[in-house]
């Protein structure tokens, strides 16, 4: 019986839920995108902690959707979350203008610019993270954090 | 979700001083870079900022705070961050801006 | 030059933005969908007691869809929400089994029953309410709720 | 997104009462009913259930009461609900079912 059981878990561990959700190009909505992602980050069990620096990390990567690559303010970027009990994976995908995603700098401290912490921090806050990009197709940055202690 | 400012000179000191509230995004920052270039626009001195009700601040917010930093340097003055939360501390210290600004009230 | 900002504001009152997500077919995430419509709500400008009621009528819908709509587990179902200046409107749609959507009765006081009840107060929650349902190819309900003063 | 239940059974009073903290919905609907029944099973009396921190309440969970009901309504029972919030006393009232249960302290 106990031994069932555990077969039982193993095979629902392998099937992933997955939700998605399509967003319009625009300022405003970076905050209810992270109010959801909060809502399935605690509905998983993530510590406080934990949800705080997922909710930072989809914000910067709705931020460069909004403000890099996507010009036409009638087009959305999409967002995929595929949830199990181990861990979840966020794609944002926007196909905007794209960029080389191989040239990405370290934040230079000894002459701090405006820009180019965005990424930065979601690799900071995230456990692995993925960037494809392609000039005039879009970008596509997956992020994943596991459950459990970090890492 | 909505970002409030509340600046105030002080002549003696010769110190600007900042309360700021609520959430800096990329919905928000706009608000909060012109506040700033505005105030240095008539001192261009010293600015504590005091973010105990700050909840939440992003890469666009930070980048607002370096561009006025910058302005601040070139007369060697300087910013000054009190009582950041946790999430925000650990946000300036992940990027390095602990070493840029000065923190007091962690 | 007022004359102008005026067109300006005429002209992007009938341009709507369209949220849409798509979620698994299972009760934890009703939750979720609350949070998200609460927080889309909250930013168009509806008062307290509007926000808590399109929350409700969205979980009644969802839990609809789940309950009745929806055998198989790997299915998702989907809500649009199309805002603009003056309404939401929020489609919820399952490719489940469907129902004879013109046959929806009142509930009955005198013998009350332990179902039943979700349509009405969806109904009774929202400005405008439409059940479009097939038998075998699934429903759409779509319901608007209009900012400004309840009707 | 979670349900906590307190139960309590007065045997001067012969009655049930029993404290609701949380959200009932389609997650959580099962968790009432299971303890609802489980009550009548053991007494079959009166029922106070105190809503003072209930935040939300759904179709399906309203369902589960109205079954619990009709159990007691056989032996001239009822169900008490006390302290509602203003969105729960909204549902019951749009529902009719305010004329139902008893109500009390709105
Ligand atoms: N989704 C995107 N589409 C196009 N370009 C992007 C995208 N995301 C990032 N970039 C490019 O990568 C650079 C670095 O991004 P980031 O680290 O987030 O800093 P910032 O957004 O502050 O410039 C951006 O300046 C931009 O050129
Ligand atoms: N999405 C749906 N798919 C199939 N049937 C539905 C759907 N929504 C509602 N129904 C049918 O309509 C009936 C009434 O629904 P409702 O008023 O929400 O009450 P309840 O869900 O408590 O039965 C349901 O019992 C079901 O038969």
């Amino acid at each position: 019986m106990m031994e069932n059981t555990k077969c039982i878990e193993k095979v629902e561990k392998k099937v992933c839920d997955h939700f998605s959700i399509s967003v319009p190009n625009k300022p405003e909505y970076v905050n209810v995108v992270r109010l959801t992602t909060s809502a399935i980050a605690s509905r998983m069990g993530f510590n406080i902690e934990q949800i705080e620096d997922i909710k930072v990390a989809i914000a910067e990567a709705c931020t460069n959707a909004i403000k890099h690559g996507l010009c036409n303010h009638n087009q959305n970027f999409d967002i995929n979350f595929f949830i199990d009990d181990e861990k979840i994976i966020i794609d944002v995908i926007d196909k905007g203008t794209g960029f080389a995603s191989n040239e990405i700098e370290k934040p230079d401290l000894t002459s701090p610019k405006e820009g180019g912490l965005g990424i930065f921090i979601i690799q900071s806050l995230m456990d692995k993270v993925e960037i494809v990009s392609e000039i005039g197709k879009g970008t596509r940055l997956q992020m994943i954090k596991y459950l459990g202690d970090d890492i | 979700m909505a970002l409030y400012i509340n600046k105030n000179y002080n002549k003696e000191e010769q110190l600007w001083m900042i309360n700021i509230a609520g959430e800096i995004d990329i919905y928000t920052a706009n608000q909060l870079k012109e506040t700033l270039m505005k105030m240095l626009d008539e001192h261009n001195e010293n600015i504590k900022i005091n973010c105990l009700e700050l909840d939440y601040i992003d890469s666009t917010g930070l980048g607002v705070l370096i561009g006025a930093l910058k302005r601040l340097k070139k007369e060697n003055k300087s910013i000054i961050i009190i009582n950041p939360k946790k999430n925000i501390s650990k946000l300036l210290t992940i990027t390095g801006l602990n070493k840029i600004f000065i923190i007091e009230g962690e």
